[in-house]
């Protein structure tokens, strides 16, 4: 800790691919496997994510010189569910039918260990631009995530993207072909499993390329 | 000893004290607004419910309750209004929610009917679990709208391919499960309602 | 007859139906993080199974009697000040949120402290994973999942605390019942030659898809069985 | 209305925060229980590997054990001197002075030097050849099958032509290559210098039947314990006192008894010094890494 | 001396090398290729009564299932840089079992998809031949079943203008649930039904189930355990449904039970490694069948339940270790 | 203690045991092939530990002249047994020499050198001649055991453990039961049996000295039902010295002393422990019979029969060897190895160890030599476990092979020990039966070998 930490930028940077929150940390399973069925699903909830994020490690880092050890969880968690209570009637206010797919998720948010994390590890102990920088590198690594996978699983399980329909269209016979177990739990789960596996493999690969650890 | 805690905790509780606040005001600016995409919600599926544009829906005075040996159950009724000559607004149907068992959670409906209950004038999905590409293909207008004109006194039945009787319904393909079901729960609750039809009659 | 019908229906749905981990996807880190052993699992499993009904029965008391719109606390305050119409349209449920964390947070603390103290050996099989569990989503989510069926819907719908316990008691058991399996699995997996990149977190998720494909086989049982009782 | 709200919420918030403080306030001090506040700190200094080279089955298990005053400060041996200072420092404890530790193989057989090798079908890994009869001649020498290797988590020892070699570039010395070999022919001896003298043999018998089995092998002659007091011959197998050995004080002796060995069993070894890289600059190093075929080591850490 | 002793030794050693090697230096010669092959023998009545009854749609499938199933393992071994070990039949087994327990209706590309999933996902990506916990077969199967319920579901099992007579009827187990038809048990017998390619006929199962116990490539006890567990849930469920004409035997001989019993839970790397154990699993599926059979909204349970032993397995394993011959345990202490 | 000829009658065990195998018993070979004395070697090279326990100190000098049965190492710990030399001559220089079971031994060799018993004398010697069965019960145990001792006796079932501190009497643990064993239930092997067909005399003896030692009530022997004429002879015998015969069914391990005890008497030996815990007390008919030689004739353990056979061997006989003597000298004697031959076993097939050094010297553990060749030990190649369970099946005393041996690999010591490594005696059933090839009893005493002790 003693080392000059990451310049805001990198760690911007850090937080989309090297350190991203799904495929390397492992965090906030829960909404990647649920809210990723489609991409407009999986875009506002990262949007929502990037809001709570970005405003959870505003205030931490704000109040970090008040934080008493025992009780910064306790803090986090309140800010972060306040916080998401806006996003979650925000939505509900000027997106309804999206706040309606997303159902209980938006308030999961609050538990999504990647914010507690980041407040953890970074926002109580950096300055506001650093919070900031992290708080959005981290978000858009989330969303790349959710992207990632909510593509596969939209492709393969409607043959749209973005509800806009490319093939196996609606009406037609191809629309047997649609994998729809990509639409169920069983292919959250396969999809993130595989996609989490294929991530290593290329982390591993290129470790093993540049010798450098990531 | 108890000022010692509430001093230690005075960020705690200064915070809970502003969330509290400014959840508050976001309840207060957004509340009404949220309300309204609710009722929205609902309300869009007016106009296909019943015969007739621009209907609006009342809640009736009294929800309908039917026990048997089956159990308590409960529908929440409306009335749609129109708006009439004089501006003054006319019943023109019924709409009923209803809900019950589908493939594999509940389906809550929203069944229209005539001022009579004699034919039944559309159908709305208002919740569903099915399966997606299956069963959650009852949403579809298309396959709903089967539904409009059925006679409210017989018992509709999911068929798999052409329907032939009046009462037949096409099932959906690969869905014969939750079509069957959306069939049952208008079933009941349409006569639920008409057995109950008069005493809703009698409050006006 | 009618309640044990409806309360089997609530039970067998949370799980094995709409196994929380399996259906909802919710509280998958522990079901990754401390699924490689059994024993460990079965620790993690009761632990969970007692804070979520700890949770439930605290979250229930705080909707109904405070956070649902008119709810009777809310009301009895707002009408020392201002007339009975104004107080009957009080809802605080924008709180809802914030509060269950902070009553799960609290009430978890505490339990862990008391456990702590007066119950060691209890402690150490289990109590070290409640900090872990606080903030978990399968705790908010049956806090949430109960809220739903609470607030804005009929009385005659309304959940009460015995159906919410119901729901939290069995969603802790359907968690129970899959952190086992996987850690059996994984403990069988040690010694298997799983490909690199999918050791750990990969391999688990595939499994949890395939344990995920054949819990799809129990949908509708909740009604079948329920039917026995009707 | 609206303000009814606003103060009513916060109002309950403020509440709510104030019981839940008072309470918990409460049991944190009553429920209070006593850990010994070093454990934490021991913990936050160590680096955290769990590779068990302590001896400890993890990091924590060895914080606890060091506060309890029933281990040493400096058996961390990835953390290396700076991690027993800190330790050190923390406990209030005196360190002494102590030499990094590297692993010797005491064997020098290549393939081609053992004698009355036999074609074995069996588990390949040393443990399971090692109680196995007639696998080679020589009882006490590396069996080369690389349990050592496999035991590595640096990749800093290898199997060249049958022999376990040690690449002290890369080794830690946390010994677990020393813990697993069955034969015990890896010991872990103090690094005075970059380059320790050893002797690179185990075998124990008399010089014929060390004759029948191995090429290369100490017939534990003697001469050297001759030339120098530093070695010791026990059991027909010289020694060296590391204890005193000084390649400085003793450079005659030790040059004296390396030229008189017969067996040329005494060897320099370490890291390569400049002149050993530049005689090997243009040779390709060889490509040890191998798959892992059997053992799913789960890395993956909770984060919830 | 020493030269001496080495020639005499040279000179005792046979033209062939002596070698070393732990005891034992005899072996029982069973080999885990040889248990594969008895499967496929066992499965010979099984494909000779679906050829008749479903002629070249069996065919199709079974030639889709068994090359796709190859093919996968060929190529997800070789990307894992793993020796490529068709020899030991495995993968063919799988295929055929996939194949048997699809509709023949089904499009030949939801049998390669379904073989692709089975050797990858169940099978491969948990380190090959002996490591899986998912019955392979299964696992695909219950992919594209969830995938195309079209073609998998009931539904998928008719087709009106199909030319074999059987795929014009709907499948028993359908009829039984969904309109009360009782069955004729001859003809699930027999097998001249509609249904999966492999699970129309009891007999032809029994006989090849038997031949697999007999060898003891399958262990016994889980049919055994299987069939107890099956009659006793369906027993109760005649008591109190007297008046039903799908009985107890029907759910013995209907659907995929046989099939499933004998083939596919016999699995070795799927199902417990004690006898205890095998039982037990064998007695949790008959249950789990009638189960999904009688309470959920799906007509047959075999998949489902085969997968959700398969899970159980490694705790079956785990709380059926038996103590060692006169351990005392406080002896440990 | 009356006679029985009914098998049931006494038989208060099953008769048989859990698990175990049934590999073909290949006995035919060497069965009817009548003990030959094989011809004075040259040299011999006696090791000075030879049995389970503290190894001997040279008691001779180089160039020292001996007599048959000298003592060549001296024993001073309690469980240790003294070596003696079964032939004339001078002592050589110590040297070291391996034996099959992996243990790297001083030796002491003795060249041939002067007068010695050979041929029928040496077997009257040993075997031949009377043995009186009146008043051996008032023997002195102490004497027994003393005699024993000194005799250098270990047990000839395998083990080698010092028969002496199995006969001391010990007050805490009353013995009831001798058991005499006489299964030989590994393939090939026939030294035991051929032995209880021509020397049977001398096994009752000894087992009534040995059941005087212990103060045991029962002395029962126990033989495989695959061997007839044993049985036969053995009944005949006993009948009128008060010792039982028990039948039991041919199955492997049947002759592994908890199996048996198991099978006679339906007693469980305890893990850990030994069948004195249950009052019993094991000994092979071979140690039997040189109880009675050491007891009765003060005679020294220097000779042993040894079966030689296999497909391996051009002429299988059971031959009465010196202790000492190489194998390669006893195969040679034999005809020598075939040209297919691919392993030599020390031992029999299922527990023995492969040679991997034909001037290995024959010691009191050594029940036979066979010779394979490729075709008998050709086994599966081997594959990941298919999780068959057969292992599990096989294993007599419960254990659950495959899950320890794969701990092994993974070295996880407390998986291992949850699945009782420990309690495995390495009976080789388990990796009989794998069909996927597994080398499972190797995994396992690796890992009873590499597993850290507490
Ligand atoms: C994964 C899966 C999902 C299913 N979802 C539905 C569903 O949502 N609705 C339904 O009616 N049936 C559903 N089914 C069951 C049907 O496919 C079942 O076989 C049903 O009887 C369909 O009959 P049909 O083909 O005659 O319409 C599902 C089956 C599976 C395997
Ligand atoms: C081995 C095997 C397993 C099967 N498992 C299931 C199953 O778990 N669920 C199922 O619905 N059908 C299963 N089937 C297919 C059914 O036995 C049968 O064809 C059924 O009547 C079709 O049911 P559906 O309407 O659900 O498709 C299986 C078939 C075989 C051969
Ligand atoms: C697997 C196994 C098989 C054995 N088979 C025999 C046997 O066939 N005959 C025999 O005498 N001892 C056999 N033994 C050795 C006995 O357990 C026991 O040690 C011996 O009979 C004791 O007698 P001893 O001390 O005279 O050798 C076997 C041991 C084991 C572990
Ligand atoms: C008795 C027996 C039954 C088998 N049943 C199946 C099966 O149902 N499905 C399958 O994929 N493989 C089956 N196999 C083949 C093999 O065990 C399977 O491919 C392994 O799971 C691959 O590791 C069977 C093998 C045997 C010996
Ligand atoms: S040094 Fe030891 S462990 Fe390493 S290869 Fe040699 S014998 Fe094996
Ligand atoms: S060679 Fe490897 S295992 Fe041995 S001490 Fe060095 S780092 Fe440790
Ligand atoms: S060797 Fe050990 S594990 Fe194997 S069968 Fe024999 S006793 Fe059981
Ligand atoms: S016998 Fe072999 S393949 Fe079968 S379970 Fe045991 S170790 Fe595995
Ligand atoms: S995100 Fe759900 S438990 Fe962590």
């Amino acid at each position: 800790m003693a080392k000059d930490g990451p310049t805001p930028l990198e760690r911007f940077i850090h937080g989309i691919i090297p350190e991203n929150p799904v495929y390397r940390q492992l965090l906030g399973m829960c909404p990647t496997l649920a809210v990723t069925g489609n991409m407009a699903a999986a875009m506002t909830m990262s949007a929502a994510v990037l809001f709570v994020m970005v405003g959870a490690n505003v205030i931490t880092s704000l109040i970090r010189g008040l934080l008493k050890p025992h009780l910064r969880i306790l803090i986090f968690t309140l800010t972060i569910a306040t916080f998401v209570t806006i996003a979650d009637k925000f939505l509900a206010a000027y997106v309804y039918q999206m706040s309606k797919e997303l159902g209980p998720y938006v308030p999961l948010i609050i538990v999504n260990c990647i914010i507690i994390c980041r407040c953890e590890v970074c926002a109580s102990k950096q300055s506001l631009r650093a919070a900031v920088a992290d708080a959005v590198g981290q978000s858009i690594g989330f969303a790349l995530a959710l992207a990632s996978i909510a593509t596969v699983r939209e492709l393969l399980g409607s043959g749209s993207w973005f509800g806009i329909e490319l093939f196996w269209r609606k009406g037609t016979p191809g629309e047997a072909c649609r994998w729809a177990i990509m639409n169920q739990p069983p292919g959250a789960f396969l999809t993130l499993g595989l996609l989490l596996g294929a991530a290593v493999w290329i982390a591993l690969a290129w470790n093993k390329r540049t010798k450098v650890n990531i | 000893m108890k000022s010692g805690y509430l001093k230690q905790a005075w960020l705690v509780l200064a915070l809970a004290l502003c969330f509290g606040a400014a959840l508050a005001v976001v309840q207060v600016a957004w509340g009404p607004k949220i309300e309204q995409n609710k009722e929205n919600d609902a309300r869009s599926q007016i106009p296909r419910l019943v015969v007739g544009a621009g209907a609006d829906l009342t809640p009736a005075g009294r929800n309908v309750e039917i026990r048997d040996e089956r159990g308590l159950r409960a529908y929440r009724v409306y009335r749609a209004m129109c708006a009439g000559e004089g501006g003054r607004s006319v019943q023109i149907g019924w709409v009923v929610k209803a809900k019950g068992p589908g493939y594999a959670d509940n389906i809550e409906l929203l069944v229209g009917l005539d001022l009579k209950a004699e034919t039944i004038t559309g159908l709305a999905v208002l919740a569903q679990n099915e399966t997606p590409g299956l069963g959650n293909a009852i949403k579809a207008p298309a396959w709903r709208r089967q539904f409009a004109g059925k006679a409210a006194g017989g018992r509709l039945e999911a068929v798999k391919g052409t329907p032939h009787a009046d009462c037949e319904i096409e099932a959906v393909s690969g869905a014969t499960i939750s079509s069957q079901s959306v069939c049952d729960i208008v079933n009941r609750a349409v006569a639920d309602f008409r057995a109950k039809l008069p005493e809703l009659r009698d409050e006006e | 007859m009618e309640l044990i019908g409806q309360l089997i229906l609530i039970a067998v749905g949370a799980a094995m139906i709409n196994n929380f981990v399996l259906h909802y996807f919710v509280g998958i880190c522990p079901f990754i993080g401390v699924s490689r052993r059994v024993d460990m699992a079965f620790g993690m499993g009761c632990a969970v199974t007692f804070v979520v009904t700890v949770a439930a029965f605290l979250s229930w008391i705080f909707t109904f009697f405070l956070l649902q719109p008119g709810a009777p606390l809310a009301q009895w305050v707002v009408g020392l000040f201002l007339p009975a119409e104004t107080a009957a349209k009080v809802d605080l449920s924008v709180l809802s949120y914030i509060v269950y964390i902070f009553v799960i947070a609290s009430s978890v603390q505490f339990v862990e402290m008391y456990v702590r103290k007066f119950f060691p050996v209890l402690y150490k099989s289990f109590g070290v994973y409640l900090p872990l569990i606080t903030t978990n989503c399968a705790i908010l989510f049956a806090c949430l999942y109960i809220m739903k069926n609470v607030v804005g819907v009929g009385p005659a719908e309304q959940w009460d605390l015995a159906r919410s316990l119901v729901l939290a008691i069995f969603a802790g058991v359907g968690f129970t019942i899959a952190i086992l399996i996987m850690a059996g699995i994984r403990e069988e997996l040690d010694a298997c030659d799983v490909p690199e990149p999918l050791r750990g977190a990969g391999i688990t998720l595939i499994v949890a898809g395939i344990l995920a494909l054949a819990f799809l086989g129990f949908t509708g049982m909740d009604r079948g069985l329920a039917g026995l009782f009707n | 209305m609206a303000w009814t709200i606003i103060i009513l919420a916060a109002g309950s918030m403020l509440l709510l925060a104030v019981l839940m403080a008072c309470v918990l306030g409460w049991a944190n001090k009553t429920f209070c229980v006593e850990v010994d506040p070093r454990i934490e700190r021991v913990n936050e200094a160590l680096p955290g590997a769990n590779c068990g080279g302590c001896g400890y089955i993890g990091c924590n298990e060895y914080a606890e054990a060091v506060v309890a005053g029933n281990a040493p400060a400096d058996l961390c041996t990835v953390g290396g001197t700076s991690c027993a200072a800190a330790l050190a420092e923390i406990l209030g404890l005196e360190m002494e002075e102590s030499w990094p530790r590297r692993p010797v193989v005491h064997c020098g057989a290549r393939t081609a030097d053992r004698l009355q090798r036999n074609e074995y079908r069996g588990e390949p890994t040393c443990a399971a050849a090692n109680i196995i009869s007639g696998v080679q001649g020589c009882v006490y020498g590396c069996l080369g099958l690389g349990d050592c290797r496999q035991a590595c988590d640096f990749d800093a020892i290898h199997i060249i032509d049958g022999l376990a070699v040690v690449d002290y570039e890369k080794c830690v010395g946390c010994g677990a290559c020393a813990r697993v070999c069955p034969r015990n022919i890896i010991s872990m001896v103090p690094f005075k210098a970059e380059q320790m003298l050893a002797v690179i043999c185990s075998n124990k018998d008399f010089a014929k039947d060390v004759k029948a089995v191995c090429r290369v092998g100490c017939t534990g002659c003697g001469l050297c314990a001759k030339m120098s007091e530093l070695f010791t011959v026990s059991d027909n197998l010289p020694a060296i006192d590391y204890d005193r050995y000084d390649a400085a004080a003793f450079v005659q002796d030790i040059a004296k008894a390396v030229e008189k060995c017969p067996m040329k069993r005494l060897f320099y070894v370490g890291k390569p010094t400049d002149k050993d890289l530049a005689a090997t600059a243009d040779e390709e190093l060889p490509d040890a890494i191998q798959a892992d075929f059997r053992t799913t080591v789960d890395k993956t850490e909770w984060h919830g | 001396m020493v030269e001496t002793t080495k020639d005499t030794n040279e000179a005792k050693k046979p033209a062939a090398a002596i070698h070393v090697a732990p005891a034992p230096h005899l072996s029982s010669g069973s080999t885990s290729r040889r248990m594969m092959i008895d499967v496929l023998i066992a499965l010979v009545p099984v494909a000779a009564v679906s050829l008749w009854i479903f002629q070249w749609y069996a065919l199709k499938q079974i030639i889709v299932c068994v090359a796709g199933c190859v093919v996968a393992e060929a190529v997800f071994t070789a990307m894992r840089r793993r020796p490529i070990a068709l020899g030991d039949c495995s993968a063919v087994v799988t295929g055929l079992i996939l194949a048997f327990s699809m509709p023949g209706t089904a499009p030949w590309w939801v049998g390669a998809i379904g073989s692709a999933v089975a050797i990858g996902l169940g099978k491969v990506v948990f380190g090959g031949i002996g490591q899986n916990i998912f019955n392979p077969a299964m696992v695909g199967r219950a992919f594209v079943m969830v995938a195309f319920t079209k073609f998998l579901g009931a539904g998928g099992y008719v087709d009106i203008h199909a030319a074999a007579d059987a795929i014009t009827q709907a499948t028993p187990m359908t009829a039984a649930f969904k309109a009360g038809e009782g069955f004729d048990l001859l003809k699930l017998l027999t097998g001249q039904t509609n249904g999966s390619l492999g699970e129309t006929s009891a007999i032809a199962c029994l006989l090849g189930g038997l031949y697999l116990c007999i060898r003891r490539t399958a262990s016994w006890q889980i049919p055994a355990g299987a069939i107890l567990g099956l009659l006793a849930a369906a027993g109760i469920d005649n008591l109190a449904h007297p008046a039903a004409s799908w009985t107890a035997l029907h759910h013995l001989f209907g659907g995929a039970f046989m099939l499933g019993a004998f083939f596919i839970c016999t699995d070795p790397v799927t199902s417990p490694l004690t006898s205890k154990g095998k039982f037990i699993f064998g007695l949790i599926f008959g249950l789990l069948v009638m189960l999904i059979r009688l309470f959920t909204n799906y007509p047959e349970g075999v998949m489902f339940s085969v997968l959700l032993v398969n899970a159980i397995t490694p705790l079956l394993n785990r709380w059926t270790v038996r103590k060692p011959l006169g351990w005392v345990a406080e002896a440990r202490k | 203690m009356t006679t029985m000829s009914d098998k049931t009658s006494y038989v208060r065990g099953s008769g048989s045991f859990r698990g175990g195998v049934h590999p073909p018993g290949f006995k035919a070979q060497a069965a009817e092939r009548p003990i030959e004395v094989a011809p004075q070697p040259q040299q011999v090279n006696i090791p000075l530990l030879q049995h389970t326990g503290a190894a001997c100190e040279p008691a001779v000098q180089p160039k020292q002249q001996v007599r048959s049965g000298d003592v060549i190492g001296d024993a001073e710990a309690f469980i240790s047994a003294p070596v003696h030399t079964p032939i004339a001559g001078t002592v050589g220089r110590l040297s070291v020499a391996t034996l099959p079971n992996g243990r790297h031994v001083r030796t002491v060799p003795v060249r041939a050198d002067g007068e010695q018993l050979t041929g029928q004398s040496l077997w009257d010697d040993i075997f031949g001649g009377d043995w009186p069965t009146d008043g051996l019960e008032k023997h002195d145990p102490t004497k027994i055991v003393q005699a024993t001792h000194d005799a250098g006796l270990v047990g000839l079932g395998g083990a080698a453990f010092p028969t002496h501190v199995k006969l001391t009497f010990n007050e805490k643990k009353p013995i009831d039961t001798l058991l005499v064993n006489g299964c030989e239930c590994e393939p090939y092997l026939t030294a035991d049996y051929r032995l209880m067909l021509e020397a049977p005399a001398p096994i009752i003896v000894g087992a009534i000295l040995a059941a005087a030692a212990v103060r045991a009530k029962r002395i029962i022997i126990a033989v495989e039902d695959n061997k007839p004429a044993a049985v036969e002879k053995m009944r005949d015998v006993a009948g009128g010295a008060g010792v039982e015969v028990a039948v039991v069914k041919t199955k492997y391990p049947a002759g592994s002393e908890r199996q048996t005890i198991f099978t006679v008497l339906g007693r469980k030996v305890p893990v850990p422990g030994l069948p004195l815990d249950v009052g019993v007390v094991v000994l092979n008919v071979g140690t039997a019979a040189a109880v009675a030689r050491a007891v009765l004739r003060g005679r020294p353990l220097t000779h042993r029969v040894v079966t030689v056979t296999g497909p391996g061997i051009r002429e299988p006989k059971n031959l009465l060897v010196p202790i000492g003597i190489s194998y390669g000298e006893l195969i040679e004697y034999c005809g020598g190895l075939t040209l297919d031959a691919a392993r030599v076993v020390a031992g029999g097939p299922m527990m023995g160890f492969a040679l991997g050094s034909f001037d290995t010297p024959v010691t009191k553990g050594t029940s036979g030599v066979v010779a394979m060749t490729h075709r008998d030990i050709r086994r599966a190649g081997e594959t990941n476990c298919i999780r068959c369970g057969r292992c599990v099946d096989a294993c007599p005393v419960n254990l659950v092979p495959t899950k320890i041996a794969l701990a092994t690999r993974n070295a996880d010591w407390d998986l291992a020990e949850r699945y009782y490594i420990t309690a495995c005696n390495e009976c080789g059933c388990c990796a009989y039966v794998c069909p996927a090839g597994i080398p499972l009893v190797q995994l396992i005493r690796a890992g009873k070998a590499q597993m850290p002790k507490e």
